[in-house]
């Protein structure tokens, strides 16, 4: 099983928790995010987004970012899903599930990829809304939760 | 592609405000990503704000990169604007 | 649907992912934990695990701290299923999911109510293994977890 | 259950020792979750424990409770071990 997926298809948490269970028998926590494409962003009345991404430097850097983890905390399997091209409201954009023996290794490294993906994952997101398009600005809230995981 | 080549790419807002996604640069010796920058932006119009107020993100051979990274000839540069995946 | 659910009968997380995943177009985030019954515990050589809990008492406790996750953090869904009985290895034991606007959020009440959960639910486990069984003892590093979140 | 008494639970691990998971005692005015456990502990054997070195959580009316939680008439106390859930 690939550890990192990145394209237009749609995911199926249901099919990705079962591979994290299936870790072995000393996987005693499973931790999962979903993203979801939300009806509120820098603009009103947003209609859905579009995803561009870098193909082959994304997979790369998410790749670097599971091995970091795998320094830091106890990991027996992880996945990580992106979505890029079109997406409509309430659809599902990203995917990151985390087996580990303990609950507080699930929740790091789940925690920890969503938020350094968010600032150093070359995605770019353009909202689309009734009245045009838009490319979303990076959140300084975001760059500072990514930061707090440095040093 | 020539030996003394690099191949520059764009992302996202810059792609669409430059109107390209990728061209081919000669690539002198000493080079580095900042000057390549530099070099496109002196270009003027939408050019110039590669070295303007909006932060430029660089990637050298698909890895994150600064302005003082080192390029070759045959390799691959990135300009985007920060990232907002996830 | 309702928010607690204790009782034997194995649950299945991907339902509840879509129950979570349809609680409106503003939800942008859904956070799930499960834990499993693993082969490591304060024996060697388990088998499984027996779960008992305080019925009424266990539902009221979860309902109250599901109360103090709602006025701590936006909440637009959450889901927590405890099982009791006999386990075997990799049997599902706990689900927690948390539908909110924002991963911040969701993480957040998702890890805080396993937490306090461990602390001040009264379920109570029995390590079962192959030369006799074993009350789990409280962990001191659950009482530390459990008590960062309070004040 | 008559009106002066008190339902008294208990679970786990010391529902197994101390060998039943319920009894009614009775309850006498100004009483105290606290003045339960002792009153039990005096029984002595298994029973010592209730006030021994290893803790003991309260509940009164399934509500977490401590020794000088006041105990009424028609109440449910509950004795167990720390949890361990989750």
């Amino acid at each position: 099983m690939e550890e990192v997926r990145i394209g237009e298809a749609d995911f199926d948490p249901a099919a990705e928790y079962e591979s994290l269970r299936d870790s072995g028998s000393g996987t005693g926590a499973i931790a999962t995010f979903t993203g979801l494409v939300r009806d509120s962003g820098d603009l009103q009345g947003v209609t859905g987004l579009y995803l561009e991404h870098y193909p082959g430097m994304t997979e790369q850097v998410i790749s670097d970012l599971i091995r970091q983890a795998r320094e830091r905390w106890d990991v027996r399997r992880v996945k990580v899903i992106h979505r890029v091209g079109t997406l409509r409201l309430s659809d599902q954009i990203v995917f990151v599930g985390v087996a580990s023996a303990h609950r507080g290794d699930a929740f790091a490294v789940c925690q920890f990829l969503m938020d350094v993906l968010k600032t150093s994952a070359p995605f770019w997101k353009k909202e689309l809304t009734e009245s045009g398009e838009h490319w979303v600005a990076q959140k300084d809230s975001d760059l500072a939760v990514g930061g707090r995981w440095e040093g | 592609m020539s030996d003394q080549t690099v191949t520059v790419r764009f992302f996202a807002r810059l792609r669409e405000e430059l109107g390209t996604d990728r061209e081919t640069l000669p690539c002198e010796p000493g080079q580095t990503a900042g000057n390549l920058l530099e070099q496109l932006s002196s270009r003027g119009g939408a050019w110039a704000q590669l070295t303007g107020d909006q932060p430029v993100m660089i990637a050298v051979n698909q890895a994150m990169a600064k302005p003082a990274t080192p390029v070759q000839p045959g390799d691959e540069v990135a300009f985007f604007p920060p990232v907002t995946g996830g």
